[in-house]
């Protein structure tokens, strides 16, 4: 007994170092990508090209974030990127004024309710996953898969192939400010980037202080115990597919408002990308394991790396090459740590 | 009368949007039942579609190929099925299959819009070039006939050049580095608008939109928006609507007659520049009246 | 039905009953789980189930508990009819339970366990510290030196059911439903757990109790209950039975878990020089140096408290684990370098100790599961010769008297005591000259116990070398030749079967815990 | 008892039927297209068009049986669609001569070596992600991910992003022949089609009359018990890996003769219609559970249901609204008669 209790202690007093080794794999790699670029280019290390980075780490961060919640539940969610794109268009679509033709009148809705409604839409989205998932017995893969392709069709369709362009909304109408989300600074760093930094706090206290958190948790990590100990296992299952939905949706406003365009291809297959920084970020695709710092970690090694190597020049090709090593080989560290833990499951 | 089959790239895009449009409004008008099918790029989509052509017994095809030399296999084919095919847009690296290849003249429209763009940009500066799909000849010959023109002035210097693959993201997400790495820019030249547009997004971010000459390729009506509002310097236009429905027209004549209504089978469309100047003659999409 | 055993209508009532099930019918699809069962549970007593495997216990736990519902019948809670929808439901009416496969989320903290689902909430969310608190209060009650902030995956099977037992009694409910809850403990921790008990009986909390461990559950019972296919066949209080009624009810007649065949031992067929191999946690030695000699036609029983080391060095034989130093020979020849599939050629087989996770592949039919192992002997060139599957396997069920639908049938619908004879009876088609069985009877009933041990036993008579472990006493002094105690990776003592339970206890260490 | 034995008895008689009701989902949806097409429009039901039909799914159908190799082990493949590309890329490569500087001389293998060295390229692919997944544990997700990207960038780097053109050889160099895989017909079938029907008979006796098929199952529904089985798990894992390289490396191959071009971005995001194919044909994204038989009928279901939305001219983004709903609604079936098996198990 002696020896088990020596061992606990130790964990302990070590607990922070080991827990920042462990996730280190991500940090390190982030340290190393951040050293080299540098040195390669001389414009990589500076603050302004950190914050653009930052902002474009924000679109895939707030995919990550979503999808790392649905991961830790022990599903996944292919339809982000198309969410983003339905999402994206359909705020533009209300930008443009919707016309009711009964009253034969075109309301322009103001910014904050084009914001609720397109963060409504990506929930309801996220509902029909969840659903399929928790009632319909859906693998999570193929209700998901099935929601990629149909996202992506209603985009297609409610814009006819086109890109609204005019999102910026004009005085009379009531309804500017919407190119603010993306375009604006508060003390110098670009709004994308706060927004990413709010919903990773809350996903993070989310996690750590709420009851909804621990149920994530425990579904995740053995769903049949979860709901004989009680935890709706169901509700959480389809909240959970919500919240990707949000935070896809919120992309979606995001990066529209960054472009100030909206157009239906948006997004194409950045669920691989959101899946690798979870992936990378420490996250087990088997549920119960992940956090929001690793999540974010991975986003930021992703961006960072293919920014980098944009600034310093690579051809696009090597770009692709490179991507797909980094993920392996960061993950590879990553299995090694739960390699040994999985055994014991 | 039967029906035409109308391949196009990706609608997703507005200027082939419009080339289906045009090419199955022109079709319907004549008296053909028209479909209109998009392969996005992806051969093996093509093939199938191609396919499908032949299944359903059409006249004719018109087809936007997905790839020079991907593409030329499924154009055999369906010239060996007895169809015709009439390519738009893109060309492929074979003649005599094709009953003709309307194109616009890329390599014209490029020197058109390096010839404006340098009376603007001047004799010196810093400039960024964006270069689309490579699987498309379009790209290479747009890039081309840009340097040809750049390259006599020695003080214009291509500080970055970028492959985004005609897409708006892309261009603005690699603009953006790109303005980290080189924050001297002075001027961006793009293959076509969508690029464009994505660039002047992240210029516009960054501040930097004022005093930066972007040139873009295509006239789309975001392009011509963006010329409008003095964001964009010019865009090229590509004849789309007039090759679009032009091929269909020769088609029509083509399954009447059996004979080609244009004995060239390289049909180049010259392209047409739009700048602040004649861009009220914009009437619809891809179309400046004189 | 055997005769003599008479069907009780309703149960004479010698104390107040708090929760009754009457009448009460299940069926999954075409299995009739329960087919009309009456059962009281009295009020600060303890009522024993006892039941064969598959006899329906657990699904009568799991409808007074909410998991299920009944098909047909009704539940009465202090006199009036109630429905209990679900384990929520069954929790606010004061009824909880442990539940016979351990439900624990492997990727979360003994504290996050423990309170999973009802958490406590505090102003800025989840209380934690309370929750820690309440925690270690349960673990000091238990006597289990566990920390709460311990993730369940690093605690071994016994620690992960006292964090059951534990999450069960943090509900402070009326009535407790322990489903097999000390199949993975130690007699000492068993002992804590019967204390507990007798505190919750004095506090008039009601229990429910089922185990296969029959005279150890004796011991505690105040009434007892007997299932069988679905239907109660016994009942009486703790005064009027013994282990001879209980087994009589429960099989129909009496069984006893046999004694050591008569057979000549021959050469060496296993032998174990110096084994050492180190503990999962990387600290120390699970197995130190262990010296041992099994002799063909012998049967060797093991014998040790938990983390005694046994499965360690089963699986270090076997060739799952590598060993630090040592050595291990196979009729004379070293295995060091083989692989399990190598090893399972050469003869050297085991049956591991979890059949769920290490023995069975859940989405194969019985046959199929059956012939794993010895794939390559029906199969000759290039393709597997499924005529000569179907016999090997059509012998195989016989010849380890599996109770199922065919061969076709999927593995899950066995019950558990035919689930470790396939598991058994895959390493047997092999013909091997040693087979290792790490705790071939947990979790099975006294039957099929005694059906296994006969089988070995049959074996044994054949020239093969038998090496078992086992945590229950009275299974040592069954068929076994030879009784090895192991206590910290070392052998402790040697038996020959004409010992006694008290001596092989004292040797493990057990009654110094105690 | 004996109501046990009645249910023994009923289930063997009618095992057939109620196999083919199992599948039947996927079976039924492959009737309902069919004459919901044939209503459609009368070039649908035709022979020519069936075999036409039929040479369409033969890509995706290699490209499914291999990724059912790989799911049945509990595994995902995504490089699929990327292996597909680079391999078509390679055999273009070699059918254009290879220089051998040093020499001086420019090699034109046969097509027997092309064909040879392409498979093995597949192979070796496959072995990568074996080895990733076997020994470095690391998730097949991410393995498979990492080389969806590395592969297609090495596809585009040694084409430089052109296609190649001319891959009919020349009788001069002894290496004509190629494009007859794509293009030829047998007693009026396309080669196509016959290689799908080889690939999925040997699939099938792999998987029901060899060890390794058997080995694969049970890896696949329970790892740690089939290696204290017996089962080389790591072998199979890689194996079959290999075996899902192979099988992309043929469908690059026939693609590549049924286009005569070979283009570094042939098969993006194939791999997920190869899974939806595995899924809608009744596998289990778990493992442990498939058939050949209904990965075709998936792959079958996809192919038959995307032509005849071209052929009755559905508008592209209608189209990938079907394709997402189809594929949902297939699984759904499905689901609800797995999720009742799930349950005991
Ligand atoms: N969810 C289920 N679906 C189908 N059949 C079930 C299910 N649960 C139990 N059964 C069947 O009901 C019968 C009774 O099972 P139960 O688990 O109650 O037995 P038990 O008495 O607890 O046995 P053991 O001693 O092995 O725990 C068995 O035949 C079992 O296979
Ligand atoms: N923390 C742990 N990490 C990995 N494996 C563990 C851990 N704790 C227990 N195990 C494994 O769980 C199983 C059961 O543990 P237990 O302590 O009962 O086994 P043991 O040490 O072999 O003792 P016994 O002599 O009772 O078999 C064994 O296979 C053991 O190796
Ligand atoms: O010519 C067209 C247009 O420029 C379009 O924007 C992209 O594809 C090219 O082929
Ligand atoms: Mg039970
Ligand atoms: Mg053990």
């Amino acid at each position: 007994m002696s020896d088990t209790t020596a061992g606990t202690a130790s964990k302990k007093s070590s607990f922070n170092i080991v827990q920042l080794l462990l996730e280190g794999r991500a940090f390190f790699a982030l340290i190393a990508i951040i050293v080299i670029f540098s040195i390669l280019s001389p414009n990589y290390a500076t603050v302004s090209n950190f914050l653009i980075m930052a902002n474009h780490v924000a679109i895939f961060g707030l995919l990550a974030i979503g999808m790392m919640l649905v991961i830790l539940n022990g599903g996944i969610d292919l339809s982000v990127g198309s969410v983003l794109g339905l999402t994206g268009v359909f705020a533009g679509f209300l930008m443009q004024g919707v016309e009711i033709e009964s009253a034969g009148v075109i309301l322009y809705p103001p910014v904050w309710a084009v914001v609720v409604l397109t963060l409504a839409l990506g929930a309801f989205v996220g509902f029909c996953n969840g659903a399929l998932v928790a009632w319909f017995k859906v693998p999570a893969f193929v209700a998901t898969l099935g929601s990629l392709y149909v996202a992506r069709g209603v985009a297609l369709l409610m814009t006819n192939g086109l890109t609204y362009n005019n999102l910026s909304g004009s005085a009379d109408l009531g309804n500017t400010g919407f190119d603010w989300l993306g375009f604006n600074r508060i003390a110098g760093v670009p709004v994308g980037v706060i927004i990413l930094a709010v919903v990773a706090i809350a996903a993070g206290l989310l996690l750590a202080r709420t009851a909804f958190g621990r149920w994530l948790y425990s579904s995740g990590g053995n769903e049949r115990a979860a709901e004989l100990s009680g935890v709706p296992v169901k509700r959480v299952q389809i909240t959970v597919y919500m919240l990707s939905g949000v935070c896809a949706a919120i992309a979606g406003l995001v990066l529209s408002s960054q472009l100030t365009s909206a157009g239906p291809t948006a997004g194409t297959t950045y669920e691989l990308t959101a899946i690798a920084a979870v992936v990378v970020g420490g996250a087990s695709l088997m549920g119960g394991r992940g956090t929001v710092r690793g999540t974010l970690l991975g986003a930021f090694v992703i961006g960072f790396l293919s920014d980098g190597l944009v600034i310093i020049g690579v051809s696009s090709y090597w770009q692709t090459v490179f991507t797909g090593a980094v993920i392996v080989l960061a993950v590879m560290l990553n299995s090694i740590q739960y390699g040994g833990k999985g055994k014991r499951t | 009368e039967g029906l035409i089959s109308i391949i196009v790239n990706d609608p997703a895009n507005p200027y082939w949007f419009t080339e289906g449009e045009v090419a199955k409004a022109t079709a319907e008008e004549l008296g053909y039942d028209a479909t209109v099918a998009a392969h996005k790029g992806d051969t093996n989509v093509e093939s199938n579609l191609i396919d499908a052509a032949i299944t359903n017994g059409a006249k004719a095809i018109i087809l936007d190929p997905a790839n020079a030399d991907g593409s030329v296999g499924v154009v055999r084919k369906a010239t060996d099925a007895g169809i015709p095919v009439f390519l738009v847009n893109a060309e492929i690296n074979e003649s005599g299959i094709a009953i003709a290849q309307l194109v616009s003249n890329n390599a014209q429209g490029a020197a058109l819009g390096a010839v404006a763009w340098q009376e603007i940009v001047g004799e010196e500066g810093k400039f960024v070039e964006f270069f689309g799909n490579p699987s498309d000849n379009n790209a290479a010959t747009r890039s081309n006939g840009y340097n040809t023109v750049l390259s006599q002035y020695g003080d214009l210097e291509k500080v970055a050049q970028e492959v985004a693959n005609w897409d708006r993201t892309q261009g603005y997400n690699k603009m953006q580095s790109i303005i980290q790495a080189n924050p001297e820019i002075n001027a961006v030249i793009s293959g076509n608008d969508e690029m464009a547009l994505g660039a002047i997004a992240a210029l516009k971010e960054a501040g930097k939109l004022e005093g930066t000459v972007v040139g873009g390729f295509d006239g789309s009506p975001d392009a011509v928006e963006a010329v409008k509002a003095g964001e964009m310097a010019y865009t090229v236009l590509q004849p789309v609507a007039v090759f679009a429905e032009e091929a269909v027209r020769q088609a029509d004549h083509y399954i009447k007659n059996g004979s080609p209504a244009v004995a060239e089978e390289k049909q180049l469309f010259d392209c047409l520049l739009i700048t602040p100047e004649n861009v009220a003659n914009y009437t619809a999409p891809f179309v400046l009246s004189e | 039905m055997t005769e003599g055993t008479e069907i009780p209508n309703s149960t004479p009532d010698t104390a107040e009953v708090v929760l009754a099930a009457r009448n009460v019918a299940k069926s999954f699809g075409a299995v009739q789980a329960l087919k009309g069962v009456h059962f009281d549970v009295h009020r600060g007593q303890v009522t024993t189930l006892f039941g064969e495997n598959g006899a329906g216990k657990s699904t009568l736990m799991k409808i007074l508990s909410g998991v299920h519902l009944p098909t047909s019948g009704e539940l009465i809670l202090d006199g009036t009819p109630v429905q209990i929808g679900s384990t929520v439901e069954a929790r606010d009416l004061g009824i909880s339970i442990i539940h016979q496969e351990l439900s624990l989320a492997p990727n979360m903290t003994v504290r996050d366990n423990i309170f999973m689902g009802r958490e406590i909430m505090g102003p800025f969310g989840v209380n934690y510290a309370e929750e820690e608190r309440q925690c270690r209060e349960l673990m000091r009650e238990l006597e289990e030196d566990i920390d709460p902030l311990t993730p369940v995956e690093d605690l071994r099977l016994g620690q992960q059911q006292i964090v059951e037992i534990a999450r069960a009694l943090s509900v402070n409910s009326r009535i407790l439903i322990m489903d097999e809850p000390t199949s993975a403990l130690s007699a000492s921790e068993v002992e804590v757990l019967f204390k507990v008990i007798h505190d919750l009986k004095a506090k008039g909390v009601s229990i429910v109790y089922i185990s296969h461990h029959l005279e150890e559950a004796l011991t505690i019972t105040d009434h007892a209950v007997v299932l069988r296919d679905g239907v109660m066949t016994a009942y009486a209080p703790r005064a009027e039975i013994d282990l001879e009624w209980i087994v009589r009810n429960m099989v129909g007649e009496n069984f006893d878990l046999g004694s050591p065949p008569d057979s000549t031992f021959g050469a060496p067929a296993l032998e174990l020089k110096g084994l050492s191999v180190a503990s999962h946690t990387g600290a120390g030695l699970a197995v130190d140096k262990l010296d041992l000699t099994v002799r063909k036609g012998e049967i060797v029983c093991i014998y040790g408290l938990m983390g005694a080391g046994r499965t360690e060095m089963m699986e270090t034989v076997a060739g799952r684990l590598q060993p630090v130093a040592g050595d291990i020979l196979l009729n004379g020849e070293s295995v060091q370098g083989l692989t399990i599939a190598q090893r399972i050629d050469t003869g050297l087989v085991l049956v591991p100790e979890d059949r769920q996770r290490d023995g069975l592949v859940q989405t194969m039919t019985v046959g199929r599961n059956l012939s794993l192992s010895s794939i390559a002997s029906f199969t000759k060139g290039l393709f597997t010769n499924l005529r000569e599957e179907a016999r090997i396997i059509e012998d195989s069920i016989k010849e380890v008297t599996v109770k199922t639908d065919g061969p076709g049938a999927p593995i899950g619908s066995l019950s558990g005591g035919n689930q470790q004879k396939v598991v058994i009876g895959k390493m047997l088609v092999t013909h091997p000259d040693v087979i290792l069985l790490d705790e071939p009877s947990r979790g099975i009933d006294i039957g099929a116990k005694a059906e296994v041990f006969r089988i070995l036993a049959e074996h044994a008579k054949k020239g093969m070398a038998v090496v078992y472990s086992t945590s229950e006493v009275g299974e040592c002094l069954s068929i076994a030749h030879r009784i090895i105690v192991m206590r910290r990776g070392k052998i402790a003592a040697e038996f020959t079967h004409e010992t006694t339970k008290e001596a092989i206890m004292a040797a493990s260490g057990e009654s110094l815990v105690a």
